[in-house]
């Protein structure tokens, strides 16, 4: 009734080409990117923004990365962390090297070095495929957690391995308030989902879908699989490159390779799996989904237990929400295997349809 | 009707062998397609005529014989070569992108054409948004053509077969081919449904002056549309030549079309 | 030299433990097409179950004899096993028939976290001890030839012979029998699988079932050598490349990529490992297995990946 | 507002460390709860907790702290993992709450001026690693006898594993011993080639520098390639129960670093048993009060009871101090033998004092060796050389804070 | 039509995908003993949707059977599994061959006799499918994937009939056959249901053919059954010779005039 695409005639191809062609989608973004922007910043409390709302935000991004290669391209990685890695590590060194560097070129600098990274990890994938793809992927995993902490050059000599950043600036205001770096991201955030938006909604992006769908269709209309996939990972790391940059720089401050385990890798390709592969929307809903989780079963299951009069101790409490975690994602899977995205387009179908069933 | 011209030889193809392992796909194979006609190649199943369509644009590569092209001659071409000489394809077991709607799947058709680098596209500005628009008109035109409006964004996985057979159509048209090659078109539709595509193909060779190569088993089809026919049975050319010679050959009635044509 | 093939076998016994779970992924993959991440929790959960009940029985019954406190623990274990792949498979791959791939590997990685909670909550989270008696003092062979003679651990050379019996059977099955052929079908296609009337639920049991015991297997040689806890299911990450080395799809590969992986990593560790600093033979492996893939990107003895239009 | 002091405990119960990190973080709580039950808080404010696990993931630890760091009354973080300190330590500063890092953390956060938030108490991994070099030193027959042998360092290979190797190279220079590096990736569970290099090269002696399921790993490949446990030295977080119980005999003449004394026999943990687990308040298992990483958490609790005590004493008894009091507290501790003795810690640990330059307070440890069913001391207590130390932490924290274009503190911030 | 031996009673039946899209818009139809029932439509009729919800197979592409029952002998089979429906004699061959890529020709044949135990049977059953089918027998070794789509589709339909089965549910067999072997195929249908009295249902968009071997009819649309009868009388009727059978107005015409007009007769708008 109220989410209707009809009697919206598009006069023009560029009307019909809108990301969102339908008003009340357009609204309802619109909505939520104000509401981000200005809503959340009204209450949001300092935990709400460093413990969730910061790397919500970051991993949004990251999940955009993967969901690039993964999603639209194809080619099933589980080297994530590798890219956030050599992003953040990346950024470091121009930022401690080049004193005076401002803090967004680092940023880029950073993305541009995962970039390169991704490529190189990205050659076998022109004759690897599907899932011994993925596990040789996991190469690029091992190989930067080592990289970073045994080549000294990349820690700044810093005799842990472990490294630091202070003093962040943003064209000459200070990075230091919860405020301040929400703010930071989201922006960084939104600029990059609407150029991703862009690129997938383009040539390049169905040349990743085509090469993703039908590999030999794809090379008989004249798309060559090697800049298609070459392109993705380049795409996807810089972006992955730029979210561990950020998750270093703004939200961790130090961090040790640790931080960008094969676990970080795992829970990106979780995230985009969760969210749905093959849409940006889907990466903010797997992100949300995967940051969040945790951290509400375990604010929300101690009050539940004792609730019930249940005394549990704090490592079945622990535990308890490993399972519900796993569960949780099992019963999703099954729910949509194509993910949150996906449900949220079966609910908007039905919202089109009503108030009659189908 | 008006008469057609038919042109000069546009494609020709001369001694193609093709083995896997033991299998030999194609022995010693010849025929030329002239520009404009629509030749036909038919067979019993596994007689190598999808075979000889993959040899052609590139897909497989002969282990014998070449591919002369406009004068030019390969013995091997990648895909992407072929597509760009203006070869375009359709797949006897559907091979379009399922998880993209039909829009976007013919669009594919016209990326050979798009210039615009990755950071225009990115930015969407100027020349890349007008490009896109460009060729999503020439796209348009293609589904007005093939009567597909009703089904612009819907994912392909989800036609029903016949439908997503124009689609593929489609998107070999999309590429404005000089020669389209057609693998099993018509299979698994109706009377009704096969006539729409016939009118399709011819109105595709009549209007683009396009030339077409038809794997096609629907004899009626096959007679009525193509101006000449090449015969494979187990990898061997067994005849060549207009429809109703071909009908009057003895190895080709024993072979393939049985007693009752 | 000595010390040459003793990095050498060493590297070879490494491997066939690798192989050990390596065969867990290659049974699931090779007979539903799923890539089954939980494989490292099952081991685990395995594992803990029989370190746990080889230490309660002897509490709960008196009955103080190693040998049957074990046996009871190994088939006490094994029956959990099987209850775990009834329940995933009625709770899990029922639902999840037909679709992708990358869903029935994320629903893997759900039945991962799972287990690990279920198996921490159930049986503990302290590390725990599997003992049946594997001897862990080294012997040393070739004394006569070599000076010092060549060191060979007791323990995985026993693990080593346990693997091959374990590969030799498994491979029979699949290669000779119809429900292994009938296996490879449900590989294939699900829904034309069943739509022949193949049983895919009972299916999945049993292949659930036997991944589950080999798991068990692999925890108790596991186990008592590392102990039981938590780390056991990272081993899952140093057989991944035995798999794709060795192909997803062949029984025999796992142990042969096994082989390989084992010694590429442990001559690498110990011949390059120096010059750059150490700790690589992870990475290496990982790579030595992407070099092999450039060449047969199907793995060794892997099925051949099909794309034909 | 109420009169509490709140503790919040970072904890891993789950996951690759939570053999050890449980009862490090049972020992915590308890201590808490007994303090509460036995004295009624301190001067009569109630202490309080609430445990956030974090799976030794610093994601999960960042995420622990911003939630807990607001609650009213917040006294001091110990972030029970490595990565999790280093995380924090950036942000501590700004929040104006105290980082207890015993015996683990930043070996340079020693040097209070430069880190004026950071309490490795204790003990550092330099210290630790200095005292086994003078123990082997003296094992051997004096320190100069260690010249021309070779010492290998099986390290977890993680800034935790990483730390001691300045000290060593800088102790392998003075004594002219050669020092041997063998990372093994984290967790730790194949370490076949590693000890395959152990077995080449023979080392005289080999330090173990792991956490978690190394420790019991390297152990049991020590054993399979037939190195002698008896030259096997470890650290303080290679040297409990988890880490050798299941391999038994086979770590029969293994020792390790003991920082602090442990069994049931002293008055704490007596207390505690009485006053916590009698009354069914324990937090974990009974049979594993008293034992070696349990009675760390206990003592590690106590010194941020302590400081909350001597904070409350200049800036008023009964009241809730804040972070930036706590700190204070923590930084002008002095608990001299008679304190310790009153307690209920005598022979648990040595005394400690803390000042503005020092937040580390004692920088002894001692010897235990496991004989195949319990740990039992072996040598004497001994202190790190302050000599090669000092100048190492001063240059390490100059570094850092010309890194961080940070000035040291000033002498008129230590009253504050 | 006979009514007193209806194996399978399709009734009323409604099913949609993924929650949303409703296809069949309630179905009927019967299967007498013996028969040969076609089941006739354009693309996207919702034939393969009819053939799937029968076999239970729906579940595997999100779809669910909401409305009506569908009953074999009597016995509701709605939550039956698709192998307990295998083991009750009702077999699908599926549209778009399926065939088990890794698996040989002759391994797939014989996972079609996965639910039967007696090896000499079995070996009897593999023989008669390499007699209908002689090229599979000379392509026997190599893997399916590697066939042409003409050898697959044959694979398919023998892979069905080593399974024994009663009733058969073919859904385009004729698709992408050379025209001999679509004779070959209707007749071998033709043989079994003479010879051992196997049943069929036929989806197929070759009208032609279908209503030449069928006895009854029914021809879909849109999710609807808009018309069923005895085969003659189908194939006699004036609208279906005009839209399914190319041959209205007396003569067949040219497919290389069609292109200048057209029409289109749907029953239900
Ligand atoms: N998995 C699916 N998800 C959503 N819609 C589907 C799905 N499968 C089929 N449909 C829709 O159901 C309708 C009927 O499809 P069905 O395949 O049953 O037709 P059909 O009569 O077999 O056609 P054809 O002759 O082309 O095979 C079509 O409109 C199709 O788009
Ligand atoms: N990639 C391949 N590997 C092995 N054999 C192949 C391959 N491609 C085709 N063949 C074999 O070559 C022969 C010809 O196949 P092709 O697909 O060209 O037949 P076709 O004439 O198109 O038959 P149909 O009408 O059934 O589609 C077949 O026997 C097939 O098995
Ligand atoms: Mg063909
Ligand atoms: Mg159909």
């Amino acid at each position: 009734m109220f989410y209707r695409e009809n009697g919206q005639f598009k006069t023009s191809y560029r009307a019909d080409q809108q990301i969102f062609p339908v008003a009340q989608d357009r609204i309802a973004v619109l909505v939520l990117v104000a509401a981000a922007f200005i809503l959340v910043p009204l209450f949001a409390s300092d935990y709400l923004y460093r413990a969730i709302l910061i790397p919500l935000v970051i991993m949004s991004m990251a999940a955009l990365g993967v969901n690039i290669l993964v999603g639209y391209c194809g080619q099933i990685s589980l080297g994530s962390g590798a890219f956030m890695a050599v992003g953040a590590y990346g950024a470091f060194n121009f930022f401690v090297r080049f004193p005076g560097l401002p803090l967004i070129p680092a940023l880029i600098l950073g993305g541009l070095c995962a970039t390169f990274f991704g490529i190189l990890f990205g050659l076998p994938s022109l004759r690897v495929k599907g899932l011994y793809l993925a596990v040789a992927t996991l190469a690029a995993q091992f190989f930067s957690d080592w990289m970073f902490l045994r080549i000294k050059w990349f820690t700044n000599n810093s005799d842990s391995g472990s490294v630091s950043v202070s003093h962040l600036q943003v064209l000459g205001m200070p990075l230091e308030s919860a405020f301040s770096k929400y703010m930071f991201c989201l922006a960084l955030l939104a600029v990059i989902a609407l150029l991703a938006k862009n690129l997938v909604r383009g040539a390049i992006g169905r040349e990743w879908m085509a090469i993703r769908d039908m590999d030999v269709a794809a090379a008989v209309i004249g798309i060559r699989p090697m800049y298609a996939k070459l392109s993705a990972f380049a795409v996807s790391s810089f972006i992955i490159g730029v979210a561990g940059a950020l998750w270093a720089f703004v939200h961790l401050s130090a961090w040790e390779p640790a931080a960008f385990s094969v676990e970080v890798s795992l829970r990106l390709l979780f995230m985009v799996i969760i969210g749905g592969l093959g849409s940006i929307m889907g990466s903010f809903f797997g992100a949300a989904f995967i940051v969040l989780l945790p951290i509400l079963l375990n604010q929300v299951l101690p009050p539940l237990f004792s609730l019930f009069g249940l005394d549990i101790s704090t490592a079945g409490l622990s535990h308890t929400e490993l399972m519900i975690f796993g569960a949780l994602i099992v019963w999703f899977l099954i729910v949509e295997p194509h993910g949150l995205a996906k449900l949220w387009s079966t609910g908007k179908q039905k919202m089109r349809v009503w108030p009659f069933p189908h | 009707m008006t008469q057609k011209k038919v042109g000069d030889v546009i494609l020709d193809v001369k001694n193609i062998s093709l083995r896997f392992g033991g299998v030999k796909a194609l022995t010693d194979i010849s025929f030329d397609v002239r520009e404009h006609e629509i030749r036909s190649i038919i067979g019993p199943n596994g007689a190598g005529k999808s075979s000889m369509l993959n040899c052609i644009n590139g897909v497989y590569t002969p282990s014998e014989g070449s591919i002369t092209f406009r004068g030019k001659t390969f013995s091997h071409m990648n895909s992407r070569q072929v597509a760009e000489m203006g070869v375009a394809r359709t797949f006897q077991n559907l091979a379009l992108f399922k998880g993209m709607s039909v829009i976007d799947n013919i669009m594919t058709g016209r990326n050979l054409k798009i210039k615009s680098n990755l950071l225009l596209q990115a930015l969407r500005i100027g020349p890349a948004e007008r490009e896109e628009i460009r060729h999503r008109e020439f796209v348009e035109h293609i589904i007005d053509f093939l009567e597909i409006q009703a089904h612009r964004k819907t994912p392909v996985g989800q036609l029903p077969y016949g439908l997503q057979k124009r689609v593929d159509l489609g998107r070999a048209l999309a590429m404005e081919p000089q020669v389209l090659l057609l693998d099993e078109p018509m299979a698994g539709m109706n009377v009704e449904e096969k006539q729409d595509m016939s009118r399709f193909i011819l109105d595709v060779n009549d209007e683009f002056g396009t030339t077409i190569v038809l794997i096609e088993h629907d004899m009626g089809v096959v007679m009525d549309i193509s101006d000449r026919v090449v015969v494979l049975d187990y990898g061997k050319k067994i005849g060549d030549g207009a429809p109703d010679d071909v009908r009057a050959n003895e190895d080709v009635i024993r072979a393939y079309l049985g007693a009752g044509h | 030299m000595a010390f040459f093939l003793e990095t050498f076998i060493g590297g070879l016994m490494a491997g066939m433990l690798y192989a050990l779970v390596a065969l867990g992924f290659v049974l699931i993959f090779k007979a539903s097409g799923v890539f089954n991440f939980a494989q490292g929790a099952m081991v685990l959960f395995a594992a803990l179950a029989m370190a746990r009940f080889a230490e309660w029985f002897p509490k709960w019954t008196g009955i103080d004899n190693a040998i049957v406190a074990n046996v009871v623990a190994f088939v006490i274990a094994g029956a959990i096993m099987f209850a775990v792949a009834w329940v995933v498979e009625r709770l899990v791959l029922r639902h999840l028939v037909n679709q992708e791939g990358a869903t029935l590997l994320m629903a893997t990685l759900g039945i991962t976290y799972f287990l690990e909670g279920l198996g921490q909550s159930l049986f503990g989270s302290d590390i725990y001890k599997i003992d049946v008696g594997m001897p862990k003092d080294p012997m040393f062979i070739l004394e006569s030839v070599l000076e010092g003679g060549v060191l060979v651990s007791k323990e995985d050379l026993i693990a080593a012979l346990i693997a091959a019996v374990l590969v030799v059977l498994l491979s029979l099955f699949f290669q000779k029998t119809g429900t292994g052929r009938a296996l490879r079908a449900v590989a294939d296609d699900h829904q034309a699988a069943q739509s022949i009337g193949i049983p895919l639920n009972h299916i999945w049991v049993i292949v659930w079932c036997v991944a589950g015991v080999v798991a068990l297997v692999a925890g108790v040689i596991w186990g008592s050598k590392l102990g039981v806890q938590f780390s056991l299911a990272t081993v899952a990450l140093r057989a991944l490349p035995v798999v794709i080395l060795g192909g997803l799809t062949s029984v025999p590969g796992a142990i042969i990529g096994g082989l390989i992986i084992g010694v590429g990593e442990k001559l690498s560790e110990v011949y390059l490992g120096p010059f750059v600093g150490g700790g690589i033979e992870i990475w290496f492996a990982y790579v030595l297995a992407l070099v092999f893939l450039l060449f047969r990107p199907q793995g060794l003895f892997g099925e051949k990946i099909i794309d034909r239009v | 507002q109420a009169n509490e002091q709140f503790f919040p405990l970072l904890s891993y119960r789950t996951g690759p460390y939570a053999p050890n990190g449980t009862p490090w973080a049972n020992g915590k709580q308890d201590y808490l709860k007994l303090i509460n039950a036995r004295d009624g808080g301190v001067n009569g404010v109630k202490l309080t907790f609430e445990e956030c696990e974090t799976g030794y993931a610093t994601d999960r630890g960042v995420e622990c702290y911003e939630r807990l760091k607001s609650r009213p009354g917040v006294a001091l973080f110990d972030p029970q993992a490595t990565g999790i300190t280093f995380a924090l330590t950036e942000k501590a500063p700004v929040d104006k709450i105290p980082l207890m890092t015993l015996g683990y953390g930043l070996s340079v956060a020693q040097d209070g001026m430069a880190f004026k938030w950071n309490f490795p108490y204790m003990g550092s991994y330099w210290t630790g690693a200095d005292i086994l070099i003078q123990h082997i030193g003296k094992e051997a027959g004096g320190l100069d006898k260690l010249k021309g042998k070779k010492i290998a360092l099986v390290y977890h290979d993680s800034p935790f594993g990483k730390e001691p190797i300045p000290l060593l190279q800088e102790r392998a220079r003075m004594h002219g011993f050669e020092l041997q590096l063998l990372p093994v990736t984290a967790p730790g569970v194949e370490q076949k080639a590693t000890w395959l290099q152990v077995r080449k090269d023979r080392p005289d002696y080999v330090l173990l520098w792991g956490w978690g399921v190394m420790n019991s790993t390297a152990l049991k490949e020590a054993q399979a390639t037939g190195y002698p446990r008896e030259k096997m030295y470890g650290v303080w977080w290679a040297g409990a129960e988890p880490d050798v119980r299941d391999v038994g005999d086979g770590a029969k003449g293994y020792h390790a670093l003991a920082l602090n004394g442990y069994g049931t026999q002293s008055k704490v943990i007596q207390d505690i048993l009485k006053h916590v687990h009698d009354k069914g308040q324990g937090t974990g298992a009974k049979d594993e009060v008293g034992s070696v990483l349990y009675t760390r958490g206990v003592i590690i609790q106590m010194l941020g009871v302590e400081a909350v005590r001597r904070a409350q004493e200049r800036f008023g008894k009964g009241k809730v101090m804040t972070g930036e009091q706590v700190r204070w507290g923590m930084e002008n501790l002095a608990l001299d033998q008679k304190k310790l003795d009153a307690l209920g810690f005598k022979d648990v640990m040595r005394p400690l004092s803390t000042s503005c330059s020092d937040h580390m307070g004692s920088t002894w440890a001692r010897v235990h060796t496991w004989d195949g069913k319990k740990w039992n001391f072996s040598s004497d207590w001994y202190q790190a050389d302050e000599q090669i130390i000092k100048p190492m932490v001063k240059a390490g924290a100059d570094k850092y804070l010309s890194d961080k274009k940070m000035q040291r503190r000033e002498t008129g911030d230590c009253q504050s | 039509m006979d009514t007193r031996n209806i194996v399978l009673n399709v009734n009323g039946i409604e099913v949609i995908y993924n929650h949303v899209i409703l296809v069949l818009k309630g179905v009927s139809l019967q299967l007498p003993e013996r028969g040969i029932v076609a089941l006739l439509g354009g693309n996207g009729a919702g034939k393969t949707t009819t053939l799937r919800a029968i076999s239970n197979l729906l579940k595997g592409e999100r779809g669910e059977v909401t409305k009506g029952s569908i009953e074999l002998r009597g016995e509701r089979i709605e939550n039956l599994s698709p192998a307990d429906l295998v083991k009750r004699g009702v077999v699908q061959v599926m549209e778009g061959r399926h065939c088990f890529a890794h698996l040989t020709i002759e391994e797939n044949l014989l996972t079609g006799a996965y639910t039967r135990t007696d090896k000499a049977e079995i070996a009897a059953n593999l023989e008669k499918v390499y007699n209908y089918f002689p090229r599979l027998k000379t392509r026997r070794t190599s893997q399916a994937a590697y066939t042409s789509g003409g050898e697959q589709q044959m694979c398919a339909i023998g892979r069905a009939l080593m399974c024994n089965p009663s009733i058969v549910l073919l859904d385009e067999p004729s698709m992408g056959l050379a025209p001999q072997i679509v004779e070959e195929v209707f007749n071998i249908v033709k043989d079994l249901n003479g010879k051992e009295g196997t049943t069929f249902l036929l989806a197929e968009q070759n009208t032609n053919m279908a209503l030449k071997y069928a006895d009854y009819g029914y021809i879909m649309e849109s999710g609807r059954i808009v018309m069923d009868g005895p085969a003659q009388e189908l194939a006699s009727n004036e609208d279906v010779k005009e839209f399914y059978l190319g041959v209205g107005g007396g003569e067949r015409k040219s497919f290389k005039d069609v292109k200048s007009y057209k029409r289109r007769k749907r029953w239900l708008a």
